[in-house]
């Protein structure tokens, strides 16, 4: 399949807007390796805290993207495959968490899951803390992250429309059965690259796990919070820092690329 | 078990871990205090928490299970008396002064706060940030208005422009020119000495190692704990 | 297994009733866009009817409150577009309905190699559907929807895209499974429709335009399409003493059935074969002669079959050389009366 | 077309995971909405400084989404379109500003078109000073933005497949044409999720814009930034002007919501 | 226009040399997955050849380095399956090609409309596609085809899916259209290789199993493949007096050509109008006899064919019944010598 694939061109011109893309994103990221201090770069990023954030950073967002998943797909799935009055409303309700600043989300989930907000009462009774712990980590990344795997995922169920799930059917395959042998491995391309987002934006996230869960070392401080702190007492950690989490980042993006459709 | 981990409680392994919360801007030197306490106390691990002093305060009303708080600022250590979970009587245990950060080289020339009035890319902290509302204090004993370029959330976000050359000037706590190292310069200013920031400590109320976060309180308090301060550029209250 | 439908679908200007018996084998006729494949969605569930019901045995599968998922019909459609599934192999395309049933992966791969052997693509199991030909895509199709073991089995053109070589074959495959199930199937093919079914239902703009046994509505059509698809002439009028066409011409035939009423509407039917063709108007006895246009030749083996819109005759390669046919000329189609079947429609 | 749709179920069961995913996003919504004091509300979000932030986040929103789509839309076909080497790893890293924690990717942007960057001394000499500008603001949402776009797209042009860009193509229409009149009609509800994503990021954007562009008003200072500061002096009114960067949000997502397909 | 092209696909098999003189039109006869859509493919630049060469008059459009885009080949390719555009309306779909070929909105719809009424699909044109039946669809794809105005026309299979009320009329237009264009046209069908092609190449196996115009390659056929689709029967053997065939049968017959060497690869062919059916072996004049057993019957008009493997025989309706015909049956297919043809291959 290597001389023979299908061969339509693209247009000339579009390599221009973009390159202009690839710089624009590639720019900056080269500006952040001319500043950093290679002689001490492996020291930096091997410290036992950067590990230990390193570590609970891989952890959280594992969890939290196999969270979004488990949650996400049946929300793409229903919003794409049923209709019912008010979906509109709460598609773009499902979505907000994107918009929302990480912040005010991190102050949204405080005022539900904390010791006064709306469930307090209720986890206390039980027992349960959840914010400032671990189990915050991980439901800040997963607010924030579910609506990025939803709203890809629903795209791509739309695009790939329902004519191989109808035949599914028609063959007698009940519609748990349809999901799983069609459905699911249609869509795949879109479902790898929603939680590739997902992890992507769990791995990022900063504003609302400092906000929601604090910043305690092995149990909150993620990287991006352990980067934020070492940016007032040691910069060149910092940046040596951010740059092994693109490379970590890099890595796993590579890894879970999409596959190639028909 | 994540939420057990954030208590201040022996965990069976014959460790006793306090937890402190302290302001963003005390975070070198109370590692540094945390080191020298551990050193002094067997078996007892000091975990820190950094951030804004207010967020600090937020996340200790709701429910955070902290032991000490070292705030930034009077004002919300009263928020934090106010909502009655201080274990203790606050007590004030370093000051701060402004200072101007300048670029290494300082290209815009600046040599008093007069100059920053001039046409040059100057950032503050925004008014309702500590370190704003100083700057703001400053401006008005030395009646200069200035007209800033920014008005930053942060301290840090005041340094990191003023650091990377993109400011040519900013209105920062001498502490922070010091942490700052190489990569700013810091220039006093005589106007400063009316604007002396505070910065207090407490134990929080329902501490489970209430003793504890009293011994680190006083640890702060103390010789070992003020030296460590003022290396740093703090003053004493 | 027994289907009834009756239904109409208002947007497609649908509105037919279709009765399956058990066992029975229905193929449905038609030109494009009658309705043929809207039966079919119906059936399997695709499609809700406007108004009306479908039921299968005594089960009503679709009603104005009644509705059966697809899934849970046990009617495999094999619809007119092949649709294999890009993500499995060709072996586990056909695997997937036995598996859908709930056989163990081996018991279905089994099953569908047995199919893929009928249809004369056992040796592509292991290919990706990508790397099919047209035709081989659609013997993989037909091998699917007969893998899934049906109740109630719906084929849109099973036949289409298939070389020579293999139709016949596959003709006889489909005639030795199909003989004891309850099926309907579409098809543009008159030897399809006599091989297969027990029964022929002619569709024309959505509405039942003639049914019956295949051999009889084959051999006597009473609407236009059955007649093109047997490959008879027709022409169509009232009764009066022979057939009164629309342009005032009289047709005289045998009658065959019931006399006919004067102003009956009557058809007649005769054989191209039965066709001669003059430059000049003959005379004699043929009692039936008509002024057409030649549109069109096509041979026919050694006989070369000369079109005149909606008329067909069948001249040898020789004759019609000698008569210098061309689309164009007028000729003078001309049938004797004893050839000609009349009867009511 | 309203009963006669092709009517193929989802799984029942799936819409207890997706309930219990918009339970955990729209609770942290009601946590917000209880402590929003509503006799303020309308008086907090309509002071001056409240206005000049929405406005200013709107039209910087509407242009960097804008940008995202010039840029975003070519990255994302010669992506899923063409194959090149090194292709796999340039797509990872233009993933990388949805890992990088914003404020990182502000320091990145400051090395690169700061006064000291890496372009810092040719944009200097064309005059162009571009931090602490609305263009920073601008620049920083994009570069924080465009992956989520171009994400999402490359999956949905991978699931769409070239079949009908290929017939195009044999019909005479050149590259340009193809793109135009087949490429991009197709992929459209991907391109509508994709640029919502991305004018919602924009719209949430902090941590970059703070770090690159600083916080003036009327110049700088979002709807974020707004909301960040006001957190400290008046919580009440934090809350509500996020209530109204969500309604904003719900009014725009709402309005762009994907179109239906086959 | 003239077209050459020799290419190999290895992973297809597929090794084929095909020409196409100006103004001609070429049929590509075969078994499915014979080659024939990789040709078009090959022409249409959608497939890269592993080695060989497209050529158009003097431009070489694939090569070992040259590479002109599928748009600038001026070649429209007619698709088996329809793939009409689905955001667009059917007239717009039509007007695609003109549109593409830079004419302004208005002219193109005209133009569109034209090949629309063309194909009988003029009452469609302001349908959306997914509301169109299978055979509506087709028709409508070749008039996006025929729009499109190439200097070569490729059509894979443009009369499948037509019912028989417009199949003639559609034949009748391809014919008129295709008569002075460079045309390859794929075809499972006899009828439309008569009447379409000037030459016929059947492809078998990815190779070129025989080529020749039209007429005689169906009259006199060298490869199974196009004496099954000419309707005829054929044996294949080495010349040893009479056709030596691998079960060490001789058939006699008349030699047609050059005369053939002994061990030549010979063929015998005969239309199975010319074979005798019967239950027990006969005696008498026919020189040819062979035992086989009924795989097969075909009503076929008035009479019935009786297929037996690869070899058919036409016998009346009534001797069929007479003789008790059914699959299975063991008879004697007897052939005169004199109704043999035999050649060289
Ligand atoms: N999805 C649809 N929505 C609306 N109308 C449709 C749709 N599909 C088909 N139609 C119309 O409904 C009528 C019946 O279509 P149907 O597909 O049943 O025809 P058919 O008999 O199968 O024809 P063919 O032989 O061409 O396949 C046609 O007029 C067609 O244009
Ligand atoms: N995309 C593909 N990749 C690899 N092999 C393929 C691909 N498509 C078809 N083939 C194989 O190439 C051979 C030729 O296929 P092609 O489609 O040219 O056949 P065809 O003559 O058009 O048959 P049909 O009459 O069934 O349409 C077949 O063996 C087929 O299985
Ligand atoms: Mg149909
Ligand atoms: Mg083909």
């Amino acid at each position: 399949m290597t001389t023979q694939q299908r061969q339509v061109g693209v247009p000339a011109w579009i390599y221009l807007p973009a390159l202009l893309g690839a710089v624009l994103v590639l720019l900056p990221l080269a500006g952040m390796l001319s500043r950093v201090d290679w002689s001490r770069f492996v020291d930096l990023v091997t410290t036992e805290s950067a590990r230990t954030a390193l570590g609970l950073s891989l952890r959280t967002s594992a969890v939290s993207t196999a969270l979004c998943v488990l949650l996400g797909v049946p929300m793409a799935v229903v919003l794409a495959r049923t209709s019912f009055p008010g979906q509109g409303v709460l598609r773009s309700l499902v979505l907000l968490p994107m918009v929302l600043p990480p912040v005010v989300g991190g102050i949204a989930l405080l005022y539900t899951f904390g010791r006064k907000g709306l469930l307090g009462a209720e986890l206390d009774a039980l027992g349960v803390q959840v914010a400032f712990s671990t189990i915050a980590v991980v439901l800040a990344q997963t607010f924030v992250s579910l609506p990025f795997l939803v709203v890809s995922l629903e795209g791509a169920l739309r695009s790939a429309g329902q004519r191989y799930e109808v035949v599914a059917a028609s063959l007698g395959a009940s519609p748990t059965t349809v999901f799983r042998r069609v459905t699911l491995p249609l869509v795949l391309p879109g479902l790898v690259s929603g939680a590739t987002l997902a992890f992507a934006r769990s791995l990022g996230e900063f504003g609302a796990t400092i906000t929601f869960a604090g910043s305690l070392e092995g149990t909150t401080r993620t990287l991006p919070l352990y980067i934020y702190q070492l940016r007032v007492t040691d910069p060149d950690a910092a940046v040596a820092m951010s740059l092994l989490l693109v490379v970590v980042a890099v890595v796993v993006i590579g890894f879970a690329r999409p596959g190639r459709t028909g | 078990g994540g939420d057990d981990e954030s208590t201040a409680s022996d965990d069976g392994s014959g460790i006793t871990t306090l937890t402190v919360y302290a302001a963003a801007s005390l975070t070198a030197t109370f590692e540094q205090i945390a080191e020298d306490f551990e050193a002094e106390h067997d078996g007892v691990e000091v975990e820190l928490s950094f951030g804004g002093s207010s967020d600090l305060v937020t996340q200790i009303t709701e429910g955070a299970e902290a032991d000490v708080f070292a705030s930034a600022a009077t004002k919300n250590m009263d928020d934090l008396v106010a909502a009655d979970l201080t274990g203790a009587e606050p007590q004030d245990f370093a000051t701060n002064v402004l200072e101007i950060a300048v670029p290494p080289g300082n290209p815009a020339g600046v040599k008093s706060l007069q100059d920053l009035t001039g046409d040059l890319n100057l950032v503050l902290c925004a008014p309702e940030v500590p370190c704003g509302a100083a700057a703001q204090k400053v401006a008005e004993a030395a009646g200069v208005t200035f007209s800033p370029v920014s008005e930053e959330q942060a301290v840090t976000d005041v340094l990191a422009k003023v650091a990377s050359g993109e400011a040519d000037a900013g209105l920062v706590y001498v502490t922070d020119v010091a942490a700052a190292g190489d990569d700013v310069e810091g220039i006093e200013f005589p106007e400063s000495a009316d604007v002396v920031n505070t910065y207090p400590i407490a134990p929080v109320a329902d501490s489970d190692e209430a003793d504890l976060a009293q011994e680190f309180v006083d640890f702060v308090l103390g010789a070992t704990g003020q030296s460590v301060l003022q290396d740093a550029g703090f003053g004493q209250p | 297994m027994t289907l009834h439908l009756h239904a109409t679908v208002a947007d497609r200007g649908y509105d037919v009733a279709l009765d399956v018996a058990d066992g029975e084998t229905v193929a449905l006729l038609g030109p494009n866009g009658a309705g043929k494949s809207t039966t079919l969605d119906l059936v399997a569930g695709l499609l809700r009817p406007d108004s009306g019901a479908v039921h299968l045995d005594d089960r009503e599968l679709s009603g104005d409150r009644a509705w059966v998922a697809p899934h849970d019909r046990r009617v495999a459609l094999l619809a007119q577009e092949p649709l294999l599934f890009p993500h499995l192999s060709v072996l586990d395309n056909v695997a997937f309905g036995p598996r859908s049933a709930g056989a163990r992966r081996a018991v279905s791969r089994e099953t569908a190699r047995h199919w893929l052997a009928e249809v004369g693509a056992g040796d592509l199991a292991d290919r990706s559907p990508a790397r099919l030909s047209g035709g081989q895509g659609q013997r993989v199709a037909v091998a699917r929807a007969l893998a899934a073991d049906p109740r109630l089995l719906l084929l849109d053109e099973p036949m289409a895209a298939l070389d020579v070589a293999v139709a016949p074959a596959l003709r006889q495959t489909l005639r030795r499974v199909l003989a004891d199930r309850s099926v309907v199937v579409v098809t543009h093919d008159a030897l399809d429709a006599l091989l297969l079914a027990d029964r022929v239902v002619v569709l024309e703009d959505g509405r039942v335009a003639e049914e019956g046994p295949a051999a009889e509505v084959l051999a006597r059509p009473r609407s236009a399409f059955a007649a093109r698809i047997a490959g008879l002439d027709m022409l169509r009028g009232r009764w009066d003493g022979g057939v009164r066409t629309a342009d005032g011409s009289l047709v005289h035939g045998l009658v065959t059935g019931p006399e006919p009423e004067p102003g009956d509407p009557v058809v007649a039917v005769f054989r191209p074969a039965a066709v001669a063709v003059y430059r000049e108007p003959p005379g004699g006895s043929p009692r039936n002669a008509f002024a057409v246009e030649v549109t069109d030749l096509e041979p026919l083996g050694d006989q070369v079959r000369v079109r005149a819109g909606d008329l067909a005759a069948d001249v040898t390669t020789y004759a019609a050389a000698e008569l210098d046919l061309a689309p164009g000329t007028w000729v003078t189609f001309s049938v004797k009366a004893s050839e000609v079947a009349v009867y009511r429609t």
